[in-house]
């Protein structure tokens, strides 16, 4: 069991107007692609990517909804609950890798971008924003190798859509395994031109979840559970899924289409 | 070789295994998952007569012992619930309808749309603490859990298993009651009422302040309320609360259930639980030379 | 520098912990050392008026999260006991007596004896199973609180507390009645009603069968029932139960306990626990910013 | 927290008319002077020295009361439960080491025997019973090293009690080291004579137990828990002692004259 953590943070970057990085220490592992639930007291708990491992951890996050609009006026030395933790990894195997980010996507993948580089692979990072103000780790995707950006209003790099981004560099170069995050219908599109040409590829997705241990099924996608078989999957297990871009589980369990 | 067969009011189970109501029973998927993991039957999440989203976050405190949880019932509600108990029976799983529901008649509805789903039972979740009878919670009136059994009684063909609360002075009243009302089998024990606070920030850590304790820790607190049951009444009893092991499951099945039902020990051990305490139901009868999980049964008593 | 004292019905203690009734205090050579080891008060075992062997062993389980006991009692009765506080109370402890009786006049009897021997209060032990008020278990009757409280207040000078069994519906309302009946604190929880089987025996282990339940497994439960009794009453309350830490003392403290017994905690910690706890109660409130252990008390609550 | 464990009796040794050891299997630890808590299902639960340590533990007993004598009809493959190792052990330090043990008091000292003959001590056992059949470890302890017997009707060895013995050994030979169990007042012989003559002295007591972790205080004495602090004393602690040899605890914790 992972008892609740509840630490100060240590440290806070905006990195956009709505995007913010929440530094913390804890004690407890973390891999590329393992996720973390974080309790923003009076508010509520979420699942968030871990964009920092190591002891100093990091999440990103975007203040979209209440919870996570209150915990932006958070301050240093305040105290949020952390568990963890938690989900599967990206599996780093492959020399030429592909990682194609959406907004906030880029949380679960910055670990596994800069994890494949440090084992020797080439990484080559399709970042997509709304605009360029939006961008995140640009960075930290560019010190582990090259970075190709796309933003919807063309404020930088290719105006348009991430995944058409990713489209035109798997046209021009050789890739052996694509990773992804980003809105499920983007992750879609990925999955599906990577599997087309015989690209092997993992996706982080990110459904509503409660308990984020596998026993509540808040987070039931097909038959499995995106907090303890995922939140990454391979593309053929999602492009074989039912749910996968059609359907997700609204907070009282109903099925509802995307 | 161990038989491990068991039957509670006259369903047949391969093993005295249940999945307990409320973990991994939301969805047909999960149901049919859990069932083909090994457990003998699956209980479906509570479904009450309309969606409900239960408390916020947080709902799950991981702690010393097992969980606290306030869930707070979320469930898509007992009509968009049809399809989910329909994959699971496709798949052969031998499926338990649990409900709630505010009163007796309001019951009654909910587990007759339950067993026209085709499940084998259904199971009163009797502890649900919004649905208020007589001034208390239902758990806690004797009178009120009579009334809803008689009533869904006489609504379903199917058995029917009220489940108590282990949060009252003395868990066999409750039983009988049950009893002469007309319950096929009692399910005991639902989670003990307890909190968790965080000393860092000086507040209950659950959104709903409250919670229900699960897990190793309630385990001798359940193995008591089935050997009092046992002792009380003449139907089967269900037994859960904190099974983890085939010894943990011995254990009730010793003090008189006919069956356990295995929840938390699923965030720890993962659902391949089931296949492990049936292996070592069997394993432990073996060496004491018990030829079957019936046999067991009750064999704590005198 | 956190100030660690605190303040029960007018009874100073350096720290806020105490030593839990039944453990290690059933002698004064006992008493003293758990106090000089560090614990602000030291509860003796429960006594009552006649010499009592207890029930035959086993009488203590060891098992995951906790103990089980059923000791039954063991007391070296009222009259012998006095060596014991004097012994203590010459070494400077402060020594809280526990008193238990099979009724109000006798509860007023023995506890008088017991502040004659120069106590700083009385605990009143109202889970004694053998004690029948009313026909059922003292603790489990609001009217057999209320007139033993009563009785024994008459009967003493000093600060009467009633210890309350978590083996109720809801616990508050006897909080209150005790209040009303002029307690001058309450003390909760004592034991968990329990049970532990040898698969391999097939029989409860305790030679008594039944048992109370006690540790950190009941933690939890111990931290929600101090929250609601500090919601329903004025007098202070005091935590215990399966406190081990300095975390989980300050869990009771938030939930609004004005100090902590320990007890289980003894038998994996050793006595060092006291200190120990103490020591991450300064630490933790140092951290969080609260000047004294007075400021944590309740402030879990809006 | 040691739980019980509920094992088949292996070995069954009848040792005397009235002593038994019972051998099983057990995978707790366990060392020289330490005991076991054995529970003698419907009857009771008892401290028990370890006579054998080892995987194979075993437990030598006399058949005394109720609960004792219902052993003694327990077959192999009956069950029991033991919980433990409780207690302190026999510190084994010294070159020439005295064992004195009265009756099934060498049960709590074989161990410490074998052990201090392992390490390479020179190792001498007065050993004492009423009479020759109810010697017990007479052939163990001569393994170990030189072994006096005295029986109190002289049918073995020297005629009278084993302190007496002791004593004579004392005056002959020269020892560093005594330890010593049997009935609480030939233990206060022993240690009176050891510490009279400047040698250090260990002696295990026998008290009344209920929990065996320290927590009940049934075996309370002085300031000291006999399960917890002992049953391993030395000399000097238990001739400062105000209970050793003169008073005991009964059942409900009254102090009573031995
Ligand atoms: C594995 C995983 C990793 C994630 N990592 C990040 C991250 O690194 N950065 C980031 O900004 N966001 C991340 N998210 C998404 C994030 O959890 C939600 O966007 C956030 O919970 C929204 O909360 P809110 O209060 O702002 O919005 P609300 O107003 O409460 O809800 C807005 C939307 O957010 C989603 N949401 C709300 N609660 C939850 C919940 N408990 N679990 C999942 N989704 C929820 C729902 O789709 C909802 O419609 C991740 C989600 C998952 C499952
Ligand atoms: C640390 C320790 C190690 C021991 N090792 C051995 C051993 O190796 N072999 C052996 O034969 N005996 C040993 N004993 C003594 C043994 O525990 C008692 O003699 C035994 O419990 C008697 O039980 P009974 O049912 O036969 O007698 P009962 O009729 O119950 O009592 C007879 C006497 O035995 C003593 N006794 C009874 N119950 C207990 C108890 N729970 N704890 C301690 N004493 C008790 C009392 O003095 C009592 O008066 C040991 C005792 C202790 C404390
Ligand atoms: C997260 C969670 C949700 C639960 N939801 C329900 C429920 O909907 N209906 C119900 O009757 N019991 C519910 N329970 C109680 C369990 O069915 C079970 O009685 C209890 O957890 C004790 O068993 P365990 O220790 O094996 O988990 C829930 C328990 C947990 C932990
Ligand atoms: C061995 C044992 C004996 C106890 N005896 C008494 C007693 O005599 N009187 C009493 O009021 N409580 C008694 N208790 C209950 C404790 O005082 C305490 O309420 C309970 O153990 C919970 O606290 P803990 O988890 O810190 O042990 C006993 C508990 C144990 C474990
Ligand atoms: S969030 Fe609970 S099962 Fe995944
Ligand atoms: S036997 Fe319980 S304290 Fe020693």
């Amino acid at each position: 069991m992972s008892r609740m953590h509840v630490v100060p943070i240590l440290d806070k970057v905006r990195e956009s107007h709505h995007t913010t990085t929440y530094r913390f220490r804890a004690d407890f592992g973390g891999q590329a692609g393992q996720f973390v639930m974080v309790w923003i007291p009076r508010f509520d708990e979420l699942p968030m990517a871990l964009s920092y491992l190591g002891p100093v951890k990091g999440i990103t996050v975007h203040a979209y909804g209440d919870a996570t609009k209150a915990l932006a006026s958070f301050n240093l030395g305040d105290r949020i609950g952390v568990r963890g933790p938690y989900g599967n990894t990206f599996r780093l195997q492959g020399e030429t890798v592909l990682a194609v980010a959406g907004g906030t996507g880029v949380a679960s993948l910055i670990a596994a971008i800069e994890g494949f580089a440090q084992q020797g692979a080439r990484v080559t990072t399709a970042l997509g924003a709304k605009t360029a103000e939006e961008l995140l780790f640009a960075d930290r995707a560019g010190a582990s190798g090259e970075v190709h950006i796309a933003t919807d209003d063309g404020t930088r790099g290719f105006r348009g859509f991430v995944p058409a981004l990713a489209e035109k560099l798997l046209e021009k170069h050789r890739f052996d395994q694509v990773i992804t995050c980003g809105p499920e219908r983007m992750l879609r599109g990925v999955v599906d031109m990577a599997l087309k040409r015989g690209i092997k590829v993992q996706a982080s997705l990110e459904r509503y979840m409660k308990c984020g241990i596998g026993i509540c099924d808040a987070c039931a996608f097909d038959d499995k559970l995106v907090c303890l078989d995922g939140p990454v999957f391979d593309g053929e297990v999602l492009a074989a899924s039912e749910d996968f871009g059609k359907f997700r589980r609204d907070k009282s369990g109903r099925r509802i289409p995307i | 070789m161990v038989d491990l067969r068991t039957e509670v009011a006259g369903i047949r189970l391969r093993n005295p295994t249940m999945l307990a109501s409320g973990i991994l029973d939301e969805t047909g998927g999960s149901l049919l998952r859990v069932f083909e993991a090994g457990a003998g039957a699956v209980v479906t999440k509570s479904i009450g007569p309309e969606p409900r989203e239960g408390y916020p976050n947080p709902t799950i405190v991981e702690i010393e012992g097992g969980l606290l949880n306030a869930v707070g019932l979320p469930n898509p509600g007992i009509e968009d619930f049809g399809d989910e108990v329909k994959k699971a029976l496709a798949g052969q799983a031998v499926v338990i309808g649990s409900v709630y529901a505010k009163d007796a008649a309001e019951f009654a509805q909910v587990a007759a749309r339950m067993a026209d789903f085709g499940v084998a039972a259904v199971e009163l979740n009797l502890s649900c603490p919004h649905a208020k009878g007589l001034g208390t919670e239902i758990a806690q009136s004797e009178e009120a859990v009579a009334e809803i059994t008689r009533a869904v009684k006489d609504a379903v063909d199917v058995p029917v298993f009220p489940k108590l609360s282990p949060n009252v002075a003395s868990i066999a009243p409750f039983a009988v009651a049950a009893e002469k009302a007309g319950a096929d089998g009692i399910v005991a024990i639902n989670t003990v009422k307890a909190m968790a606070i965080s000393p860092e920030l000086a507040m209950p850590i659950l959104a709903n302040k409250f919670g229900g304790l699960s897990g190793p820790a309630i385990k001798p607190i359940g193995v008591r309320a089935v050997y009092d049951i046992y002792e009380a009444v003449d139907i089967p009893v269900i037994g859960v609360g904190g099974v983890s092991t085939g010894r943990d499951a011995l254990e009730y099945l010793m003090a008189g259930a006919t069956a356990v039902q295995i929840g938390t020990a699923i965030a720890t051990h993962g659902i391949g639980v089931f296949a492990a305490v049936t292996k070592e139901v069997a394993s432990v009868l073996g060496e004491i030379g018990l030829p079957s999980v019936k046999d067991a049964v009750g064999a704590a008593h005198e």
